[in-house]
């Protein structure tokens, strides 16, 4: 028998005069779960932006984007509502999220007696559980199922750039796209950010999947400048990008560079069928990127399409005002070639005069004018008209034409904008010693952030607060701008401080050219007294509702010449619309009359 | 006077799937002589969810919640393979210290697994106090993954790619407060339950099983080893860091029901030597390497079987891609598929019906596992 | 004597609520030996109570409603047969000469009854429990009637009445003291009787669903209960008389069979249950063998 | 000989007491709550942890039991595949009224993951009533607890009727139940 | 195990042969008529004694069934997966139970939830997980699980969750399509 076996359990006696381990919950208190617990949803409603990403990562469908308040850019309005009868509290969507602005509280006790209380919009509804937010699941910088680091560009280095006008941006390599284009979520917010609407999550997903030919050819569904797109665009999508909130956003205009660049002959790949002819014809004035997408999409659709450009090459200003280093020649011919060879009519050096366009008037069924800002705005000060000063956009001109541009060792720009930017950059690659003069502050710039960094590469400086004064002989052939500081003033009620002069004090510069910067206006000389007296301005652009269509029948306008944006695709996305309200206007669906 | 046939004295019954001595939903038809049984047959189908079905038609890493719900009180397991199976058809290299961390998990969860399956063999011969110790220290290793994962249960804590989160600071001494804690219990638990006679009586000899089946049928885990089969995947098969530590694979030559009780009341004491092991060694750095986006993850096609020692041996996942965002079949080996059939048909003849549900802890047979 | 009904029926409350009280009681220390909290003493009155106003929805032979009854009665026949108090007329009950045979009857019939009810409600599991409760009951007799008829024949008498008076003068004029062997024969198979681990093979829930009163519930489950509780506490009251000398008033009786309910209380928690064949083997091996030995001592005195 | 089933061929008739009597006797059905040890789903993970020493339901006077006849609450712990819900709706029949039924875990209240799975019941409410629900996958001890919590106090005012609801829309759920459950004969292996 | 594989390649014809993504590792296939011989050969000549797994994988756009065998040797340390491809119009193999006993689950499973018939399995039209179950084998590729959850189980709220976030926006932004 075993005697040992029988008397050992009974010293399992001693746990009865130990004190229990039991935790009295609930009736005695109540015992807070760990620090990382998974327990019910909180959501930053302001911090979010609805992406969605929440309810793409969730397996179970438990999550359901509603609306909470009407979109804006970059915010869909629609919010998480969380179905705690389908959630299974894996967190996924809390290390998904691009904001960080859903997390979970360690919070986890729910009950109730009927089922379908368990519904509710973290951050909307109050169920209870939101006011213990310190602790809980939450976002942890290190790990992130999202790729927050944007793969770096290649680019010149500073002081090789300013040798020659050769291409500052390298472009991705192919490892370097696909790895970038990754990284995108495909929330579609950027959607929300680009004028023309392109379908950036598709082609970058095409990207990242290996199918250059498709992602090339969803770009060119309703954008037929991508390389021009893809080298200088505003890029206004990435600033909606949902990956920017946390990290950088996805270089949407990097990839669609590198799809274009793939390819050198862009008519093997673009599937551009044109439908046959259908009889009507349209007449466009100005080959920039707006008239070019007018012509193109109108002439798949089977209209007859006629662009005259006053100048030898088409592109308008991405030809005229972009400096070559960032768009050079061979880029923009590629394109034009495209668009010319689904049988879009160029006739370069015609000018359109005012007879001319009233003889376009009655030849075609509809016209679209797109000649966009060729002329800069003047300072308004005194000795402006000195031939030492020039427009910037005429500097630039001049230089892309190829024509010899004297200007000198020392070069002022006055003006924030990109075309100031550019103008100093091109004058530092023709040899001068140029700088930047601002009235406000650098922040306050309009330039692109990039840009302006550039700047700082290629040593040039940015003189701020400086409000200009007149313009007077200097010595030696030079010239004199006297100037005056500002300070800046927040006033109630404005979105920016604005500078005001300090009285009293001047300063000047003495320099070889004045290149003035701060703005350019529309030419309209070509149209016909008649016409200009009648169609109707919006302060100095030409008024069009959202079918472009101007005052004057028959004539459709955009571009530069009807948006105060005045960027490339701005002007693409009026070419775009110009073309849904010509094909409506020719179908009958529309007339001046309805209007 | 008439002859009672054989079936005349059978008596058929029924036990599970509401059954308080059988772990899990399952049910077993059983035939009587008076009090010995003369077959089983196992019935499943309690527990079904479909998982593979279900993992067919979501993301790689939507699947992860699925995984760990396969075997319910072993999750780690489940995910450790299922991670490991896809970085090996993805191609992927996760940081030292991930793999260390995984192997912590891995061990924490064996352990509590085992502290349960003491409270199960004890509590199914009557013996209340058992469980209502082991369960309840139990909780304390559950403390610490809730302290580390963020869930009691379900951890979802090891992805493709490394493990989710770093430990929380000062984590390893708690790991080895509990350790201690465990460690000064053991004692109790041994005069309770493992040199208690009466435990032993009921044990010894009962489910004796052929060394020879093992092989036969397949057989793994504690129940091999039982049967003197140095068996152990650790070592036949060393993932994560387990060639780096330093232990014996755990045999007994009893075959027997109080030999598998044993090895898994040893296996314990080795559980909390290689935690202790692994806190001692384990490497600074990162947790986690990127993945490609997870919501467009695909992997390309190809097919693999990876396993992991569980509580209960050899569980398997064969993973089979074909290059799109989802898996083509995740098939999951159960452990204890064969031990509930195969080895549960030819060890029942004979046994007494108190015997009965001892012998299922005792073999631990885990239901969700077998059906998914 | 009509007065004797009301203290029998005061006997019987009484004795009810000691032994719900000390099922409760036995829970909370099984809490403590646990490591927990547990309910309170209290807790089986309230399942009583809530046991009593559960509606039953099943219908079951005759024996299945008798069951119960004959559980009770076997019960209330066993505490009102056995006197509590010695010399006192109230508390020493219905006690006569021969009352021993008629508790000993009385206490099979309540198994008896048990049986035939499990054995009537249908249900295979609860089927399966008589056979192993009557062998165990065959195991667990054996030492115990040894005990009893060894201190009959060494006392000379067959009332309990006469048994506690021989016990009287002293705590070695116990029966504990005076023949050890045959009380702790006595002792092993009162765990047996009151179905203690590691005799519990019975009322095994893990290895047949519940026992005996798997298809009973409401206001059967609450006779039952009663009944057990009832008996519980006439089988301490028995075994005080048998061994412990009686008891002369009430604090003493109570003390002596909180003893007795401890000792169940300190076996029962820290043992797994016995197969049947191996608790009837016990049974008929170690304590009848030990009991033999006060026997063979009383036959030769 | 057709199988008689009791709950089927006479149905239950309302209970009635007075006011008073009914308050005591839900005070003591509050106090003593004897649970089923059926646990459906993964749910039942947390049970073993929720009865034992560290978190001890028995304080509440709630315990477990072996048979359906005895038992007071059903646990649906998480999903009810299609085999187990007629199983559970057996055992729900079994029990005697009056008897309450907790549903743990998003399982219960929508199918949780389960919701796309051929063999897992989404809305268990549609087969047997439910009185409380906890939220949670699974809800750790203490939520289940403060489930049972608020299932002592549902009953203690008088408002834990789904076993009423069951006998009274016997028709609606019977209906449910059979859409599911095509071949109401359990096989001879279990009932 | 390169020797292993020419000692089989010898004696039986080798589909395909492929080493694992790791070391232990090799993937078979082999011509569904001499499946057989070769596990026969491989358990008895190989010490491949170990059957971990009968899987099945449904190649619907091939038109196959893919029936895998994984295997462990003990000995050699190697998982070996053969595989061999049915017929999915003709669901039918022969059973393995002669050589591994414990296949006979294995195989009822995948009747059951692939409706492969494997010849000389006893069981295998016994009911595995599945009871009274009345459609098509349910693992199969075109079975449609959450269709079939929808209509049989219901869903407490019936709206579509997913919510193309995508089109909210491109609906929200296109200002032409606005009347």
């Amino acid at each position: 028998m075993d005697i040992k076996g029988i008397l050992k359990p009974l010293t399992a006696w001693k746990r009865a005069f130990q004190p229990p381990h039991t935790i009295e919950v609930p009736n005695k208190r109540t015992r807070e779960a760990a620090e990382r617990y998974r327990g019910f949803h909180v959501n930053d409603i302001d911090k979010c932006i609805g992406c969605g990403t929440c309810a793409a990562i969730c397996e179970n469908e438990a999550i359901k984007m509603v609306k909470v308040k009407d979109p804006q850019k970059g915010d869909s309005g629609y919010r998480p509502r969380i179905d705690y009868g389908r959630c299974c509290w894996c967190a996924l969507c809390v290390d998904v999220c691009p904001t960080g602005s859903l997390e979970m509280t360690n919070e986890y006790t729910w009950v109730r007696e009927s089922a379908d209380d368990f519904v509710f919009i973290p951050g909307v509804d109050k169920i209870g559980h939101e006011e213990k937010k310190d602790k809980g699941y939450k976002k942890h910088e290190k790990l992130n199922f999202l790729n927050l680091e944007r793969v770096p560009m290649r680019e010149l280095d500073g002081k090789e750039r300013v040798k020659s006008f050769a291409e500052v941006v390298l472009g991705y390599m192919e490892e370097e796209a696909r790895k970038e284009a990754e990284r995108c979520i495909g929330c579609g917010l950027c959607i929300s950010g680009c004028p023309a609407r392109m379908h950036i999550p598709d082609y970058i997903r095409a990207i990242a999947e290996g199918d250059d030919v498709k992602s090339l050819n969803i770009i060119y569904e309703n954008n037929p400048m991508p390389e021009m797109c893809g080298k200088v665009c505003t890029r206004r999508c990435e600033f909606e990008c949902s990956l920017g909130h946390l990290g950088e956003p996805v270089a949407i205009r990097w990839l669609k560079r590198y799809v274009v660049e793939q390819f050198d002959d862009l008519k093997k790949f673009v599937k551009a069928e044109p439908q046959p002819l259908n009889g009507k014809k349209v007449g466009i004035v100005g080959a920039g990127p707006a008239g070019l997408t007018a012509a193109y999409y109108l002439r798949l659709k089977g209209y007859e399409t006629e662009i005259f450009e006053a100048a030898p090459k088409a592109g308008g200003m991405t030809f005229l005002g972009i400096p070559k280093y960032r768009f050079p020649i061979p880029s923009l011919d590629k394109q034009v070639e495209l668009i010319e060879s689904v049988g879009v009519k160029i006739h370069y050096n015609s000018p359109v005069t005012p007879d001319k366009f009233e003889k376009m008037l009655k030849e075609y069924d509809a016209v679209f004018i797109a000649t966009g800002l060729p002329k800069g705005m003047s300072m308004r000060i005194e000795g402006e008209d000195h031939p030492q000063v020039i427009y910037a956009i005429d500097f630039l001109r001049k230089v892309n034409l190829g024509e010899k541009v004297e200007i000198g060792k020392d070069v002022v720009v006055v003006g924030g904008g990109n075309v100031a930017i550019d103008a100093v950059r091109v004058a530092k690659r023709l040899g001068a010693n140029s700088f930047i003069a601002y009235r406000r502050r650098v922040v306050d710039m309009p330039a692109d952030e990039e840009e302006i960094e550039a700047t700082e590469h290629e040593g040039i400086p940015i003189y701020t607060q400086i409000i200009p004064l007149r313009v007077e002989d200097g010595p030696d052939g030079k010239v004199k701008l006297i100037y005056g500081k500002a300070k800046m003033v927040q006033k109630e009620g404005e979105r920016r401080p604005r500078p005001v002069l300090i009285e009293g004090e001047e300063y000047e510069y003495v320099v070889d050219r004045i290149i003035v910067a701060i703005g350019q206006q529309p030419e309209l000389s070509y149209l016909p007294e008649e016409i200009k007296n009648k169609i109707e301005m919006n302060r100095r652009l030409i008024k069009v509702n959202e079918r472009q269509m101007t005052s004057i029948e028959k004539v459709f306008a955009g571009g530069d010449l009807t948006n105060w944006t005045a960027d490339a695709i701005s002007a693409i996305a009026d070419g775009m619309r110009a073309v849904k309200g010509i094909e409506m206007f020719l179908n009958g669906e529309l007339s001046w009359e309805k209007k | 006077m008439k002859k009672f046939s054989k079936e005349d004295r059978e008596v058929k019954l029924f036990v599970g799937p509401q059954h308080p001595g059988v772990t899990g939903n399952m049910s077993f038809e059983i035939t009587l002589e008076g009090d010995i049984l003369t077959s089983v047959k196992t019935h499943v189908g309690y527990l079904h969810r479909a998982f593979e079905k279900l993992m067919e038609r979501r993301l790689f890493i939507q699947n992860f919640p699925l995984v760990c719900r396969i075997c319910v009180p072993e999750s780690d397991t489940n995910e450790e393979n299922y991670a490991r199976a896809l970085e090996e058809l993805a191609g992927i290299e996760i940081p030292e210290r991930a793999k260390w961390i995984r192997t912590l998990v891995l061990e924490l969860s064996r352990l509590q697994m085992f502290m349960r399956w003491i409270g199960g063999i004890a509590g199914t011969m009557g013996l209340g106090t058992a469980p209502q110790w082991s369960v309840g220290d139990r909780d304390y290793i559950l403390d610490l993954f809730e302290e580390l994962t963020g869930g009691r249960i379900y951890h979802i804590y090891i992805l493709p790619g490394g493990v989710r989160r770093d430990l929380p600071e000062g984590f390893e001494e708690r790991v080895l407060k509990v350790m201690d804690y465990l460690e000064k219990k053991l004692p109790d638990y041994d005069a309770l339950i493992f040199e208690n006679a009466v435990f032993k009586k009921r044990l010894k000899g009962i489910a004796k099983i052929d060394p020879s089946w093992v092989e036969e049928i397949g057989v793994t885990g504690p129940v091999a080893r039982a049967c003197g089969f140095p068996f152990d995947v650790r070592k036949e098969q060393p993932y994560e860091v387990y060639d780096k530590l330093d232990f014996e694979i755990i045999t007994e030559t009893g075959c027997d029901l109080y030999a598998m009780a044993m090895v898994r009341r040893r296996e314990i004491e080795l559980s909390i030597k290689l935690i202790r092991q692994i806190i001692d060694r384990m490497p600074k750095g990162d947790v986690w390497t990127h993945l490609p986006n997870v919501l467009y993850w695909k992997i390309p096609a190809g097919e693999t079987y990876v396993k992991t020692e569980a509580t209960r041996g050899e569980f398997g996942y064969y993973v089979v891609t074909d290059g799109s965002d989802k898996p083509r079949r995740v098939h999951v080996r159960g452990v204890s598929t064969p031990h509930a059939y195969t080895l549960l048909e030819r060890l029942v003849p004979g046994m007494n019906i108190s015997d009965f549900s001892v012998a299922i802890v005792g073999l631990q047979t885990c239901p969700p596992e077998i059906e998914r | 004597m009509w007065y004797k009904i009301l203290y029998a029926f005061l006997v019987t409350v009484g004795g009810l609520a000691y032994g719900l009280l000390l099922g409760g009681i036995s829970r909370k220390i099984t809490a403590r030996i646990h490591g927990r909290r547990g309910p309170t003493v209290f807790q089986n009155f309230i399942d009583l109570i809530k046991l009593l106003r559960k509606k039953t929805a099943i219908s079951h032979g005759t024996m299945f409603f008798l069951a119960p009854m004959f559980r009770l009665l076997g019960g209330v026949g066993v505490l009102l047969l056995v006197p509590i108090v010695y010399g006192s007329s109230i508390l020493s009950n219905f006690s006569f000469g021969g009352d021993l045979i008629v508790v000993l009857y009385f206490m099979v019939f309540g198994c008896l009854g048990m049986a035939l009810g499990a054995a009537d409600s249908g249900h295979p599991h609860s089927a399966l429990a008589p056979t192993r409760g009557l062998a165990q009951m065959a195991g667990y007799e054996l030492p115990f009637l040894i005990s009893v008829i060894g201190l009959a024949i060494a006392h000379k008498t067959v009332s309990i009445s006469g048994l506690v008076a021989a016990q009287q003068g002293g705590i070695f004029h116990w029966n504990l003291f005076q023949y050890p062997f045959l009380s702790i024969a006595g002792l092993i198979a009162m765990l047996g009787m009151y179905m203690a681990y590691p005799f519990s093979v019975v009322m095994a829930p893990q290895e047949i669903p519940v026992g005996p009163p798997t298809e009973y519930s409401s206001t059967f489950l609450s006779f039952m209960f009663s009944g057990r509780s009832i008996f519980g506490v006439g089988k301490y009251v028995l075994f005080m008389d048998l061994f412990l000398g009686g008891a002369t008033n009430l604090v003493e009786a109570f003390v002596k069979t909180f003893a007795l309910f401890l000792i169940i209380v300190f076996v029962t928690n820290v043992f797994p249950r016995y197969r049947t064949e191996q608790a009837v083997k016990f049974f008929w091996t170690y304590p009848v063998v030990i009991g033999l030995i006060d026997f063979i001592r009383i036959f030769i005195k | 000989m057709k199988e008689k089933d009791y709950f089927l061929d006479d149905r239950p008739k309302k209970l009635s007491y007075s006011e008073v009597w009914e308050k005591f006797f839900n005070w003591a059905r509050a106090q003593s709550l004897w649970v089923i040890a059926y646990g459906t789903g993964c749910g039942s993970i947390e049970i073993p942890p929720m009865v034992t020493s560290r978190f001890d339901a028995e304080r509440f006077g709630v315990s477990t039991v072996g048979t359906p006849r005895q038992a007071d609450v059903l646990i649906i712990s998480g999903y009810l595949a299609v085999k187990t819900l007629k199983r559970v709706i057996r055992v729900y029949e079994q029990m005697q009224s009056p008897k309450y039924v907790v549903g743990l875990g998003a399982c219960t209240v929508n199918g949780g993951m389960y919701y796309d799975s051929y063999n897992t019941v989404n809305l268990v409410d549609l087969y047997i009533p439910i009185d409380v629900y906890v939220a949670g996958c699974m809800p750790r001890p203490e939520a289940i607890l403060a489930g049972f919590a608020q299932l002592m106090k549902k009953i203690k005012e008088g408002r834990a009727d789904g076993w009423k609801q069951y006998i009274d829309n016997l028709d609606k759920y019977r209906k449910n139940q059979e859409k599911i459950i095509k071949n109401w004969k359990i096989p001879n292996y279990n009932w | 195990m390169e020797d292993l594989i020419k000692r089989l390649e010898s004696i039986f014809k080798i589909v395909e042969k492929k080493r694992g993504k790791r070391d232990n590792l090799w993937i078979l296939e082999v011509e569904k008529d001499s499946l057989h011989a070769v596990l026969s050969y491989l358990k008895d000549n190989e010490s491949f004694r170990h059957l971990a797994l009968i899987s099945c994988v449904d190649w619907i756009e091939n038109n196959k069934f893919q029936l895998s065998y994984i295997l462990w040797s003990y000995q050699k340390r190697q998982n070996l997966i053969v595989k061999i491809f049915i017929d999915r119009d003709k669901p039918e193999f022969k059973t393995v139970l002669n050589l591994f006993p414990q296949a006979e689950i294995y195989e009822r499973e995948i009747r059951e939830l692939y409706g492969v018939t494997f010849e000389g399995n006893p069981t295998q039209f016994e009911d595995f997980v599945l009871e009274d179950w009345e459609e098509m084998p349910p693992m199969r590729r075109d079975f449609d699980t959450l269709k079939y959850s929808q209509e049989k189980y219901g869903d407490r709220d019936s709206e579509v969750l997913k919510t193309n976030i995508r089109k909210i926006i491109s609906d929200y932004t296109d200002e032409w399509r606005r009347k």
